[in-house]
Order: C-alpha cells, then sequence, then structure tokens
C-alpha cells in the first residue's frame, strides 16, 4: 500500500513539472491555459496526499475554479481565444476603444 | 544523497525554476502571469512539503483527551501556504486586469512591442 | 505612560481601516481621512519615538495576540523603526498636499477615492514593514505595498502610465517572488518566524556549520529580491518610466518613501535576523557594494543622456540608491550611518524636485523635455527656488541636506584598503557628474528662452499649496542639513540597539 | 576640435543632443509614409526588423534555457542540504509545532489547528492577507471600472444560458456547492477549511451561479451594494475584533480579554475564530464574486 501511494506520488509530481513545461513551451493561449487548469487540480490532489485537506479545497477552488475563469474571462474579452501566441495583431493603435482616455 | 528522498523539494524546486524564467523571460503578459503562479504554487509546494511528517496525521486533534503532538504533522506550513494561495490570486487578478486595459490600447501581449510603440509615443510629444 | 506602547499597533490598524472607512465615502470626506491619518500617526510615531528616547532599554516589543514570543506574533520598536516611519509619513503628506492640484488634474474625478484608499494602504504597509518583527508578516505587507504602490502609478490617467505600471509590477513581482522563496529556506532550516528566534538559530547554525550553504541562498534570495524591489543598479530600469510618468505626489511617494522602505526592512532583517556578524561573513556585502558603486556611476550617465526632466531626476535616483547600497556594502558602523543619513536626505529631497519640476514644467504646457522647459523658472519663481535647492542639496553643498551623507561616507571610507580608494574615486566621480546634470538644468531654467511657446505664469496666488508646501520642503532640508547632529545621534543609538537587543 | 566640442556642450545643455540614434531617424519615417516609393523600403527595414525580432526571441529562448537549467541546478543543489523529506526530526519540528498542535486546542478552543493558527495565533497576517485581497479588489475596480451611464457594450455580454448541457450541469451544481462552501466556512474549526477554503468554494458557487442563470438575473439576488456593504463590514468587523484582542494581550494595559474558548468541538467555540472565519469567508468570497464581475461588465452589477 505505501509503495503504491509512493508510487502515484511521484507520478503526480512528473506530472506536474511536465505540466508547468507544457504551459511554457505551448503554442495556444488556450492551450496554455487548460494545461494550466489541469496542473492546478494535480495540484490539489498532491496536497491531499500531503495530508492538508485546507489547502486541497483552495487550491481546487481557486487555482482551478476563480483563476481559471478569470484568465479564460480575459480571453474572451480580448477576442484572443483561438490565438497563438505569436500573432498579434500588427501595432495599430486602436483609438476607439481606448478607455483610459475618453 | 539527499536529493533521492526529498523528491518533493525537488519537484517543487524545478517548477520554481521554470516558472521564474517564464516570469523573466517571456515576452507575453499571459505567459508571465502563468509563471507568475507555477512559481507560486512551487514555493508552497515546497513549504507544505517541509511540514509533512510521514506517518503522521492531519492536524485536526479529538475534541476530547489529552493530545500527542508529534502524532500530527506540523500545522504551520499549512497556514502560510492557505493565505499565501490567496494573495496569488489577487496578483493575478491585479495583472489580468493591466492585460485588458494595454491591449484594448495596443492590440498587442506582447511586451516589447508595447515598450517600442510607447517609445514612439514619447517621441511624437 | 505605558499606554504609549499600544501605538505602534493603534497606528497598523487605524490605517488599514481607515483604508475601508474611505471606501464608503465620497471624495472630499476620503481625502480629509487620509490628511488626518497621516497627521495622527506622524503625532503617534513621534510620541513613540520620544517615549523610547526617555526610557531605559529604548525599545519594547509588542504581543499581537496572548501568546509570547515563538508562539505568537509580535511587533517591537526602538529608536530607528518610529523615526523612519515618521519621516517617511512626513515626507507622504508634504508630497501629497503639495501635489494635490495635480492630482487633480492627472487622476480621473470618480477615481480620487481610490487614490486616498491606496494612500492610506501604502501608510499601513510601511508601518508594518517598519514595526514587524515576524519574517512572514514582513512578506504578507510587502505585497500590500506592491500593489498599493503600483495602483497609485496606474491611477493616472495617461496610458502611457499603465505600461510603466506594468513593468513596476513585473519587477516587484520577481523580486517578492525571490523574497518569498528566501523566506520559506530560512523557515525551513530554522523553525522560526519570528525574528529573535531565528536571530539565535542562525547564529547557532553558522557557528556550528550546518546548513551553511542554504543559509547562504536564503539570504542572498532576500537580498536580490528586496534589492530589486528598491532599484539596485543592474535592476533600475523600471526606474525612470515609473517615476516620470505618475502624478508628482505618486512619484514623490514611490521613490521617496517606498523604495526606501523596503531599504529599511532589508537593513532590519540583516541586522535582527541574519546578525552582523554572520552578513560580514557571507561576503554578500562585497555584491552589494560593487553594485552600488556601478549604479552609481551608470545611473548618473544615463541622467547626463536623458533629455526629459522628470527622467532625469528618476535616473538620479538609481544613483543615489546607489549611494545607500554601497554603504550598506562597506559594512562598517559609519558607512551604514551614513547609508542612513542618505536615506532621509534623498526622501526628503527626491519628492522636492519631482513637486517642483513639474511646478517648472506647468508653466509650458507640461511638457517635461530641455528644449521647451528652458527659462520657465521666471513664470514660476518658487518652484525654480525650491528646484535650485533640491538640486544643490543632490550634487552634495554644504548646509543642505544631501551633504551630510557625502561627508560621512568619504569620512567613513578610509582603512579599508582596496575599498577606500574605490569608494572615494566613485564619490568623486559620481558628485562630478551629480553637478554636470544638475547644474546643466539651473543654468536651463534661469537662462533666455529660444522657443516661442505658449506660457504661463504661476505666482503664489494660483497655487498656495503648492508653495507653501514646496517652501516648507526646502526649510526642512536645510534645517536638517544644518542640525544633522542630534539625527546621526538618534541614528548610532538606534543602530545600537539593532545590534545588541534581541 | 576645442570649438566642435564645445557646441556640443552647448547643444547638449540645451537638450536638443539626442544620444539615442534611432530616435534621430524615427519622425522621418513617419513624414515619407506617404510615397509610394519609399513603402517598399519601409517593408524592407520592416523585414530586416522583425528578423531582427526573430534572432532576439532565439536568444530570449536560449538565454532563458540556459538560466532555467542554473537556476535549477543552484536551487536544487540548495535541496541537497535541506533536512530530509517527511523525518520527524527536521528543524521545523520544534516547540513551536509541539505548541500549536498540544496545547492549541485547550488555548484557542479550534479543534482544526490551522485554523487555531492563522486565526488566533498568528492572526497578524491573516489580517494582513485578507487586507491583500481588499487591496486588490480596489485595484481591479481602479482599473476596469466604467461609468454607470454608458451601456454595457453588447459584444461583451456573452452568456453561458444558451448552452443547455453548461445550463443543466450548473443548474444542479450550484445549490450543492454553495452549501458545501456555507458547511466548510461554519465548520472552520471543526473540520478541514475555514474562511479562506469556504469563502473561495462560495465565490467559485456564485460565478458559476451567475454563469448559468445570466449576470442580469444574478445581479437582482447579489446587489453591488450588498457586496460593498458586507466587505466593509466584514473588514472593519476584523479590524475592531482584532484589536480587542491585540489590546487585551497585553497585561499593562490591565483589562483582560472576556472571550472564553468555549468547550471544543462544538460548533459555537473558539471564541473569536467562528466570527473571524465567517468575516474572512465573506471577504474572500466577495472579492472572487467581483472580480468576475468587473471582469465580465466592467461593474460590480
Amino acid at each position: 500500500m505505501e509503495d503504491i501511494i509512493t508510487i502515484v506520488r511521484l507520478l503526480l509530481l512528473i506530472s506536474l513539472v511536465v505540466c508547468a513545461i507544457a504551459t511554457a513551451f505551448s503554442k495556444r493561449v488556450m492551450t496554455a491555459l487548460i494545461i494550466f487548469t489541469s496542473y492546478s487540480i494535480v495540484m490539489a490532489v498532491v496536497w491531499l496526499l500531503l495530508r492538508s485537506p485546507d489547502l486541497a479545497i483552495t487550491e481546487a477552488a481557486v487555482g482551478a475554479g476563480v483563476n481559471g475563469v478569470l484568465f479564460f474571462l480575459t480571453l474572451r474579452k480580448l477576442h484572443l481565444i483561438d490565438k497563438d501566441f505569436a500573432d498579434d495583431e500588427e501595432g495599430k493603435i486602436d483609438e476607439g476603444v481606448n478607455v483610459n482616455e475618453e | 544523497m539527499n536529493l533521492l528522498i526529498n523528491y518533493e523539494e525537488v519537484t517543487s524546486m524545478a517548477l520554481f525554476a521554470i516558472g521564474f524564467t517564464m516570469l523573466v523571460f517571456s515576452r507575453n503578459i499571459m505567459k508571465k502571469i502563468l509563471g507568475l503562479n507555477i512559481v507560486d504554487t512551487g514555493v508552497y509546494l515546497f513549504l507544505a512539503s517541509m511540514g509533512y511528517i510521514e506517518g503522521n496525521l492531519t492536524p485536526i486533534v479529538p475534541s476530547t483527551g489529552d493530545v500527542n503532538a508529534l502524532e500530527y504533522i506540523n500545522p504551520i506550513p499549512q497556514g502560510l501556504v492557505l493565505t499565501g494561495i490567496v494573495v496569488s490570486v489577487s496578483f493575478s487578478a491585479l495583472m489580468l486586469a493591466l492585460t485588458v486595459r494595454l491591449y484594448k490600447k495596443y492590440r498587442t501581449l506582447n511586451l516589447d512591442k508595447i515598450y517600442e510603440m510607447c517609445r514612439k509615443e514619447d517621441e511624437l510629444e | 505612560m505605558d499606554f504609549i506602547m499600544n501605538l505602534p499597533f493603534v497606528t497598523i490598524v487605524l490605517s488599514l481601516f481607515s483604508a475601508v472607512i474611505c471606501f464608503a465615502m465620497k471624495d472630499k470626506k476620503a481625502r480629509f481621512v487620509s490628511y488626518f491619518l497621516l497627521i495622527t500617526s506622524g503625532i503617534m510615531s513621534a510620541l513613540v519615538l520620544l517615549y523610547n528616547l526617555n526610557s531605559e532599554t529604548g525599545y519594547f516589543v509588542y504581543r499581537m495576540g496572548h501568546y509570547d514570543a515563538p508562539i505568537g506574533n509580535e511587533i517591537s520598536a526602538g529608536l530607528l523603526e518610529p523615526a523612519f516611519l515618521l519621516l517617511f509619513e512626513v515626507v507622504m503628506f508634504l508630497s501629497l498636499a503639495g501635489g494635490s492640484q495635480h492630482i487633480m488634474q492627472d487622476v480621473k474625478a470618480e477615481k480620487h477615492k481610490y487614490f486616498c484608499i491606496m494612500v492610506n494602504l501604502t501608510h499601513a504597509a510601511l508601518a508594518a514593514l517598519c514595526y514587524t518583527n515576524d519574517i512572514f508578516t514582513g512578506y504578507v505587507f510587502i505585497e500590500i505595498c506592491t500593489i498599493a504602490s503600483c495602483s497609485l502609478l496606474m491611477l493616472t490617467k495617461r496610458t502611457r502610465a499603465l505600461v510603466a505600471a506594468t513593468r513596476y509590477m513585473i519587477f516587484s513581482l520577481i523580486g517578492s517572488s525571490l523574497v518569498l522563496v528566501g523566506i520559506i529556506l530560512l523557515y525551513s532550516i530554522t523553525g522560526h518566524l519570528l525574528f529573535p528566534q531565528l536571530f539565535s538559530t542562525i547564529q547557532g547554525l553558522w557557528t556550528t556549520g550546518e546548513y551553511t550553504f542554504p543559509l547562504t541562498i536564503a539570504l542572498g534570495l532576500i537580498v536580490s529580491g528586496l534589492a530589486i524591489k528598491s532599484g539596485m543598479f543592474p535592476f533600475h530600469f523600471w526606474m525612470p518610466d515609473t517615476y516620470g510618468t505618475a502624478t508628482p505626489a505618486a512619484s514623490g511617494i514611490l521613490s521617496g518613501v517606498i523604495s526606501k522602505a523596503y531599504i529599511f526592512l532589508l537593513l532590519k532583517i540583516i541586522f535582527r535576523v541574519i546578525g552582523y556578524e554572520v552578513f560580514l561573513d557571507s561576503k554578500i556585502q562585497y555584491v552589494l557594494f560593487i553594485f552600488g558603486i556601478c549604479g552609481m556611476i551608470v545611473g548618473s550617465v544615463s541622467a547626463i543622456k536623458t533629455n526629459n526632466i522628470r527622467f532625469m531626476i528618476a535616473y538620479s535616483s538609481a544613483a543615489q540608491i546607489g549611494y545607500i547600497y554601497m554603504g550598506l556594502g562597506l559594512g562598517t558602523k559609519g558607512a551604514i550611518i551614513a547609508a542612513l543619513f542618505q536615506v532621509v536626505a534623498h526622501s526628503l529631497t527626491k519628492p522636492m524636485l519631482f513637486l517642483s519640476a513639474s511646478g517648472l514644467s506647468d508653466t509650458v504646457g507640461g511638457r517635461h523635455d530641455f528644449a521647451s522647459i528652458r527659462s520657465s523658472a521666471h513664470n514660476n519663481k518658487i518652484a525654480a527656488i525650491s528646484y535650485s535647492a533640491g538640486a544643490l542639496s543632490m550634487v552634495g553643498i554644504p548646509i543642505f541636506a544631501g551633504f551630510i551623507p557625502k561627508l560621512l561616507f568619504s569620512t567613513s571610507a578610509f582603512g579599508h584598503g582596496i575599498q577606500t580608494y574605490l569608494m572615494l574615486i566613485a564619490l568623486a566621480i559620481s558628485t562630478i557628474l551629480n553637478v554636470l546634470y544638475f547644474l546643466r538644468t539651473l543654468i536651463n531654467i534661469y537662462s533666455p528662452a529660444k522657443v516661442e511657446l505658449e506660457r504661463k505664469t504661476i505666482t503664489f496666488k494660483n497655487s498656495v499649496a503648492f508653495s507653501v508646501i514646496v517652501l516648507i520642503m526646502s526649510a526642512v532640508n536645510i534645517a536638517v542639513g544644518l542640525h544633522s547632529q542630534p539625527i546621526i545621534s538618534v541614528f548610532e543609538k538606534g543602530l545600537e540597539l539593532f545590534i545588541n537587543i534581541r | 576640435m576645442k570649438n566642435k566640442f564645445s557646441s556640443l556642450l552647448k547643444e547638449w545643455y540645451e537638450g536638443n543632443l539626442s544620444f539615442d540614434d534611432r530616435m534621430n531617424s524615427e519622425p522621418e519615417k513617419v513624414t515619407t509614409i506617404k510615397e509610394e516609393s519609399e513603402k517598399k523600403e519601409i517593408r524592407i527595414v520592416k523585414d530586416v526588423e522583425n528578423a531582427e525580432q526573430k534572432l532576439t526571441s532565439k536568444g530570449y529562448k536560449f538565454f532563458s534555457v540556459i538560466f532555467c537549467v542554473i537556476l535549477a541546478v543552484v536551487l536544487i543543489g540548495t535541496v541537497n542540504f535541506m533536512p530530509l523529506f517527511a523525518d520527524n526530526n527536521t528543524p521545523t519540528t520544534n516547540e513551536v509545532y509541539e505548541h500549536y498542535v498540544g496545547e492549541g486546542r485547550d488555548q484557542t478552543g479550534a479543534v482544526n489547528t490551522v485554523a487555531g493558527m492563522i486565526l488566533d495565533y498568528r492572526a497578524f497576517d491573516t489580517l494582513g492577507e485578507s487586507f491583500v485581497l481588499f487591496t486588490a479588489t480596489c485595484a481591479v475596480l481602479l482599473l476596469l471600472e466604467q461609468s454607470k451611464n454608458k451601456p454595457i457594450k453588447k459584444r461583451e455580454t456573452f452568456t453561458f444560458s444558451n448552452d443547455p448541457i453548461v445550463c443543466t450541469v450548473v443548474k444542479i451544481l450550484t445549490p450543492i456547492i454553495i452549501v458545501f462552501g456555507i458547511y466548510v466556512l461554519f465548520n472552520g474549526h471543526l473540520s478541514p477549511g475555514g474562511g479562506f477554503s469556504g469563502g473561495s468554494v462560495l465565490g467559485a458557487g456564485f460565478i458559476l451561479f451567475a454563469m448559468a442563470y445570466g449576470e442580469d438575473n444574478a445581479a437582482k439576488i447579489i446587489k453591488p451594494s450588498i457586496i460593498r456593504v458586507i466587505t466593509i463590514c466584514s473588514l472593519s468587523f476584523y479590524c475592531l475584533a482584532k484589536s480587542y484582542s491585540f489590546f487585551t494581550g497585553n497585561e499593562f494595559n490591565g483589562i483582560h480579554s472576556i472571550i472564553t474558548p468555549g468547550t471544543p468541538g462544538n460548533i459555537v467555540s473558539g471564541g473569536l475564530i467562528l466570527p473571524l472565519n465567517i468575516a474572512v469567508g465573506f471577504v474572500v468570497c466577495c472579492t472572487m464574486y467581483s472580480f468576475y464581475m468587473i471582469f465580465k461588465r466592467g461593474r460590480l452589477d
């Protein structure tokens, strides 16, 4: 039983690192976000295995829930959902939506 | 070799390194924010694994009778991490709000391009 | 008189509470609350300082909760803590009152309330950073300070300020994540979070040689994190953007108070957590020394290169912070007192320079480049006077506050082998460069105009608050320059307390 | 030579000398942009710039990988010298930990020692932490809040309420999540959870609710004025309660706290911990919900 838990823990930790590297190297914004959300869920499980249920609840609600929602809302607001990190629109300064100096 | 036993800490430090590199070297604001979150979770994983003691219980003691402290894991890192998680959310919310405003003006998420445009604006003034 | 021992905690909680109250209020009342808060907490810090000067130990610890040190949380006040908090409060009040007209112009009308909230929160964070006796509490309030100061910058109407805020935010985040990981390394090798227990454990570990490597790494991480946040040389790129685009009151607060608060926290950590001997043993001081000297030179050269008066003042900030780190890096008590005095002189002078530079550029319609600002002194005489005072103080002319730290630095430099020569040469070069670029602006603003511009004359009657505050600041500067001895003796006593009392 | 130097100096102090070469060339480009023939040139220049950018981005990647590896090696090297994982003899297993677990229940009245620690022994940190949330809310508000008179743009009013799958799942889940959040919040001193966890679960529940039923309907129930009032009241209560306990904690003030820990294990026990948990939970919940609302519509309602 102990061995199984150790193996599970190692697998979770490896998947954490893999998720982090995948977030760093993913081309699309949306992909990066989805990978990051799964990273948070894995983190919640890791915290459960570290006997910290408080952290698991908080991480599941905050890291995977609220944080992800905020990221998606931002992307949706900027109409960036299906865009790559690379192709930004070329430097046109859009005066119309400039909230600041209205 | 402590490294083979401390694999939790090794993972957390690797996460810290990856996240920190994203935070410092990525030119995209979104990736910077993701990097910030990874840094924070890496550090918290380090802290939480410091308090873990093999075979001990979650620090919720029975409501009556004597308590043997050595049967439970350390509650201090958990408390610190609990407060820390909420901070990282507020930071990422703030950075996202900044991103929205910047994108509305400059139409790009690339910080280099934004700085470049800013420099041009300064000269035109 | 024991009641005074409650005042540090009252200061912190009161400013947090007033931020909440401001959230429920209208603009005018919120502004009133901010001023009221700064004045009352200034009085409280002065009372704490007087109490400690007259008490036997000169030092007290206040429990935050019902339990003693390793179990509960505490705050402590010696001599340096209330003294620096008082300085910060005075500077904040002056720059807020002096820049009130600019705040009206630069910040959107419906967002004035948020400016007051952020000022209150910044003040709370500063008070907590000064008084804290717990390293994790320090981290939490660093975070509050970061968000609040960044918000002060974001409130400026121009979108340019948002870019500056993003840059500042990213640098601050890098800094605070380094500080966090350093704190956590310290916790995991000592098992304590409070300063006295951390200190004794670290001394024990250092003498037995256990965990030396993690300890050095943790110290390095904390020092580099706080150095990034306060703008030490290789990380000073956010400075011109940040200070140059914010509204003058905000740039005064950012440059004069917030970066200094991080430096003060660093000093506190060095003396009360790491320990003076361990710090000197760990050789990190040499890194600080080298980077401090580089910062002095590079900051001045960048200031010479730029054509914008506010960017020039901001770059000169980078140079002045180099002086402070050079003092910390030399590591002798005399040099550290010089660095402390440099903190005082700089935070009194920089807000004044920012305010008066904006007063000068108001006469030509808010332009900041040298070609247009030429001859603006004739249209705003008061701003020109205070700008001259500030510039002379930065250069280091006697009777101004900026002279004293340079004197102290050069007297403390002797007797350290190669460091003496490095320090003296750096001081000489940096002073010459300072003279170059400040004299240039002084000559520029007084010489006759070349470009035809629409000019506006600003007299005393046009801008009473601005003129009065700017004159008060010049007077304070000269007063500190003339009566430096009491301040130095307080610093000496406070430093002794920092080293000796646990 | 001398003349040249002095004229250079004069240029400099009048502020006409620029040290950045690119700065000088920039305005010319803007003026000639209309002419057809020069457009090509600009395009070529742009291509060169793009190539440079690609090179710098490759450089960035290279540097970042090297930096990452060095940082990781140094930090993992640090781990090599750290105490052992899961060992019961680490430096953190000291008298503080023993006190928190061993005496915590009798001193604070909280069975969950984490709650007792963050809300009683180290309450000052938690006070700061909830103010971090408040500061962040204010900062997001000042960045994204739009004036009330302005109508919400149509393209920003997307909802999920047309999607049957999302809607049905959320309608089933929301009450469960909210009840769970309330349970976690109110049992913070008895079971895992507490203010931060319960508050964030509650906040997530409300966000789901707003998503499924549309923000207009959600705003009718959770009014912005209510959010403001709850935030202000909770934070003020937190400040006042903690001021009381800090003030009475020092003997020289001569006042002793009248708050008793109560019977550990009861729902009403733990002195100030239950009300503080509720206050923190409300603050966290309001913050999460208002983050969502501000990001979605630019205001709290």
